[in-house]
């Protein structure tokens, strides 16, 4: 990686911190409603993963979209504006926390039954595949969904098929309150792809320069050979969602991932190499923290939706 | 009598009937340790354990499939699905296996599985995540489908729910958990398939259930203000659906409004239209109105979601427009 | 004009699309190699080759759930399911990312992917395997639902549904591939969302689609003969709904009969009736009837399948009794 | 194997051969309605399988199904006056041939949904296991339901419940027209077994001496650690059901299989080991045909359902 690359990475993941933070209190403020599951903690995931495409690569994910989005190159006002559900937002308040998607920057959402995207990951992917592109499409999930049958049936056609996309399950131990061990068969998901015989790495998911350089090999793979499971290690320190009791984990536990922030081992990272001085990843920080108090400003200003929306985008041409 | 919310009542339920009967138990996802995602089940595990209240892998096909296996060997498992829109993912466990496996085998083996699920709009979840697709699963014969609009209802039908033979799916809204109501200490059950007038009237009949039961009677409140006094139908259970109660009140008031919170084509409200239409025809002052849903996906914006929805002034209105 | 089957319809207007618009292409079980499972595709992996008529493994989720993917990158997607009964393990891909991923993502997305699915009971398939579940997916806004009953209309509706931008939902019923009719040679849609009247007549209205428009038409030749000349009109689509014609046939002749082949309680006639008698109460001569599957799943013997299911005979004497 | 027990198997695997054979005519003739799928040349793996179990194993299997049914203990006359349709058959005319079940044998059913009957099976074993017993539960289903969610939902929940359920893969290497390596990333089923850390084994079907043995063990393993996968390589010598057009595999495929035959392969077993002479298996097969014919007559001459059985068993107690 560039410097600059690893300034802008360690500026993002600052800005998802602070953006999930903002979030949060807007929660609270009754300003946001539904479900908010907040990115706090996973980072150099998203960041990593999704620095390491290119421009024509797709990305798709779940529900906890935000950090994903702003990985994907959306401004932290657009994300704010659609949590508030304004008209200003991405998916013109429409979507809300869990459907953020931009597709003008090949960020295709955003999607909140768990599992449901993975065979549109195979399908976006087949559709590079059939124009005879050399895209690649970069599908994240959680550890949970990985025992539902749409998991299963993805990863299969995904190898019949040899479509190019890259798998990458974003192991944050748990599936609300559910361990991987009370969930799961086997305790590392990168086992799992031995059962389809697909090429599988499992990566330090708190650490972004490991899971960058992890991604760029495995989309290497992809976009040659095929389908390609990436298993990133990490942790969630906030509740699954807003208002989660945290009955299934304990504090120490908690505690003890805190201690392994990935915006704390970049940090350390970058100064130890000299890619950059304290100063300037303080800047870095504070304009992250200023650019978010702007963003929630311009959501809060942001008009709702018209009424008439309602009936808009139901179908692609209105019908009686 | 004790005044408790719905939580509690179907919580009772639950916690009651496993102690009654060993061959009761729980799975779902969070129904354990979490809790339940809406608090239903907190204390059950500590209770009954891990084998009686099993948390499972997010995987509803299998969930109910697994259900309906232990059922088929002689259980009773009440699988849970965590809202209504995962139950699309066990559509076929449903509607196809669970309402099939009775008759298809000639009677051999029964299914005595309940399915709870918890549905509806109006907490800006968003459109994958607001369904209210009770009458998609009230078309299947073999199953029978059951909605509680009060706590009393709630933890009677769940009661024979449970004790009964069949697959019943059992549909719970999320923005009712927290309605009070009384709920007597002593045991009894509501059986299914009994329609119950809910509130007397004389000037038009409002048929109903689950989250409109509660905003059709706050509506009829307010028209007995203006002088009309609605009288309100519970339906309670759409399959097996009782009209018996809805066509006697129809036929002294002349007058109807439906009121679902489901999406207007194909709802529950034509078909209950429709044998209002069938059974008394010549009783029919005005046509008959519904009350429903817009016709789009539920927005996650709270106003536009609101508009979606109906509401009590839309129950209001539509009972004038039929006198 | 040529006279093909029904089959021989769909398979020319999937071949055409494809050598229209090279964006088109197949997936589905047996779609390739066996030649489609009722044939519906024979010729078309030796001409279009193994890129664009896919054989897929048994994943009914996935095979929409992909299409939809490809679908939202600018393909043009045809997913077949071999049976409409599997579609309910599709149901969450059709009824929650079809149906809602335009809406939901404020019209960013478009998923012009058709779903086609062949149902219908009368072939001795058993209860799990003889679904008309028609009306539970067109309950849904956001998915179009087509079902045609000639095969001009199925070359038309397919055309129209391939070239469109919204998922559309396209049921066949097996038991109609061999019927025939007059299908140009030029190129021609039908555009969906308009019923049609498939036989005029002014003493009643039979309201159908699908295979009971064929069994419609038998009865109203059997009730012309008795000097009852019925109007029968073709739904065509389920959703949207076309009422004008149903309407305008309605009051000239008021009374109608609804005749479809899935079950009574929630079914399709349902949703037409209630709006005959809201559009038009004042022209209802007697309570218009319903004819439809009795309500059991549908058992393996021919007789008690044929019991359970519609006849000629049930629409004439619906007929006589709305007269 | 008891030299009894081995001759009862070789009669057993005769008598389904003729009884399939008989379907296939009935069927040419109308008298036999919807699909049919028959056994032929598989009859070593339910023979095999069904024989190592004790009389507390339930069975279940998908809808190819009446060899599984005559191997639990089910007469050929109620086989075929279901295929019938008759009152007498053992669904009473209700299910046909891909819904055989007798409850009283614990055998399950004859599923037609793909993959629908594996969460079944979960549930079964399940049961067992709630209520203590050691009984263990025996599923049987295709290669080409092994792509489907639910074999992916129920093999993951078997091993995190530990249930006592012994997967049995009838490999016979189609999924209708499409051959295995078309359908699935990994060409032998047992593989899959990896990514749930899963025991497993993988026998010659068409050889019942090696099926029972392994099922024998693999069955022990259930009884006390919990699931295990059996993939049993096995070929249908006809069609999947009746009126397939064979278009996805040669002639020669076919004989080359058909050299391979499990009742040839049994015969020659028995022969050779002196289990049995010439005349008692050709007096074993002689007496299946008669078997049989006289079923055939059984089923031909029972009578139809009543009218009114088709509203009965809608629920269990009526409702209005
Ligand atoms: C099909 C389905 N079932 C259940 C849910 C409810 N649910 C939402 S998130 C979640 C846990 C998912 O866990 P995981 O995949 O590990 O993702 P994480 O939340 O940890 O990022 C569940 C059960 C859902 N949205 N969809
Ligand atoms: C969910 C579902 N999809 C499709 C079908 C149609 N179908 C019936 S059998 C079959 C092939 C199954 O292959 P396999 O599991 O290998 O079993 P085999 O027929 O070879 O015994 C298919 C696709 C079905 N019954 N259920
Ligand atoms: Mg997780
Ligand atoms: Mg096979």
């Amino acid at each position: 990686m560039e410097r600059d690359e690893m300034l802008r990475l360690y500026h993002q993941m600052a800005l998802i911190r602070r953006l999930e933070e903002a979030a949060a209190s807007l929660y609270q403020e009754g300003k946001i409603g539904g479900f908010l599951h907040l990115y706090i903690g996973q980072e150099a995931v998203g960041c990593g993963v999704v620095s390491a495409r290119r421009p024509e690569d797709r990305v798709i994910t779940a529900y906890r979209d935000h950090g994903i989005a702003i990985a994907a190159g959306m401004e932290a006002r657009t994300v704010l504006a659609e949590l508030l559900g304004k008209a200003t937002g991405c998916s013109k308040g429409k979507g809300g926390s869990m459907h953020m998607a931009d597709v003008s920057l090949n960020f295709w959402g955003g999607h909140a039954i768990v599992g449901a995207h993975l065979p549109l990951a195979a399908g976006l992917a087949l559709a590079d595949k059939y124009n005879k592109t050399t895209a690649a499409t970069i599908c994240l999930f959680g550890d949970g969904a990985t025992n539902i049958g749409y998991f299963h049936e993805a990863m299969n056609l995904s190898v019949v098929w040899e479509l190019p996309v890259l798998w990458v399950c974003e192991n944050n131990q748990y599936g609300m309150g559910t361990s991987i061990e009370r969930a799961s068969a086997v305790p590392e998901i990168r086992q799992k792809a031995h059962g389809y015989g697909m090429p599988n790495a499992r990566v330090d998911g708190m650490d972004i320069v490991q899971v960058r350089k992890a991604t760029e090999a495995a989309l290497k793979h992809v976009r040659t050979n095929g389908p390609f499971l990436l298993e990133a290690v990490t942790y969630r320190y906030r509740g699954h969602s807003m208002g989660d009791p945290e009955r299934y984990r304990s504090h120490e536990e908690v505690t003890k991932w805190e201690k392994n922030d990935p915006i704390g081992i970049f940090h350390k990272y970058l100064i130890k190499n000299k890619h950059a001085t304290e100063a300037e990843l303080e800047q870095s920080a504070n304009q992250a923290a200023s650019e978010i108090q702007e963003a929630v400003r311009f959501a809060e200003e942001s008009p709702d939706p018209a009424p008439e929306v309602l009936f808009s985008d139901v179908y692609v041409k209105e019908v009686g | 009598m004790p005044i408790i919310t719905m939580r509690e009542a179907i919580s009772q339920a639950l916690w009651e009937e496993m102690e009654r009967d060993e061959r009761v138990f729980i799975l779902g996802e969070e129904v354990g340790v979490w809790g339940g995602t809406y608090a239903v089940t907190r204390g059950f595990y500590d209770h009954f354990g891990p084998e009686r209240v099993r948390d499972t892998p997010i995987a509803e096909g299998t969930i109910v499939g697994a259900a309906n296996g232990a059922a088929m060997a002689g259980l009773r498992p009440i699988a849970e699905m965590m809202t209504i829109n995962f139950a699309f993912l066990a559509m076929d466990q449903i509607v196809n296996q669970a309402a099939k496996i009775h008759s298809m085998f000639g009677g051999q083996m029964t299914i005595p599985v309940v399915i709870r699920a918890v549905g509806g709009g109006g907490r800006q979840l968003g459109a994958t995540h607001s369904h209210t697709p009770d009458v998609i699963f009230a078309h299947f014969p073999g199953l029978k489908v059951v909605s509680p609009g009060t706590p009393y209802d709630a933890k009677g039908l769940l009661k024979a729910a449970i004790r009964g033979d069949d697959p019943v799916l059992f549909i719970e809204n999320a923005t009712l958990y927290q309605a009070k109501g009384e709920v007597p200490i002593e045991d009894y059950i509501v059986p299914i398939g009994v329609s119950n007038i809910q509130r007397a009237g004389k000037d038009v009949t409002i048929v109903t259930y689950s989250k409109m039961l509660q905003v059709s009677l706050q509506a009829a409140e307010l028209l007995a203000k203006e002088g009309i006094e609605a009288e309100v139908v519970d339906l309670r259970s759409l399959r097996p659906l009782d009209m018996q109660p809805v066509i006697r009140s129809f036929k002294k008031t002349n007058r109807a409004v439906i009121a679902e919170e489901g999406w207007r084509s194909y709802g529950i409200g034509a078909e209950v239209a429709v044998r209002v239409y069938e059974a008394a025809l010549d009783y029919v002052d005005a046509p008959i109105r519904r009350v429903a849903q817009k016709e789009v996906p539920l927005p996650y914006n709270r106003h536009l979601e609101q508009l979606a929805l109906p509401q009590v002034q839309d129950v209001v209105e539509a009972v004038k427009g039929v006198l």
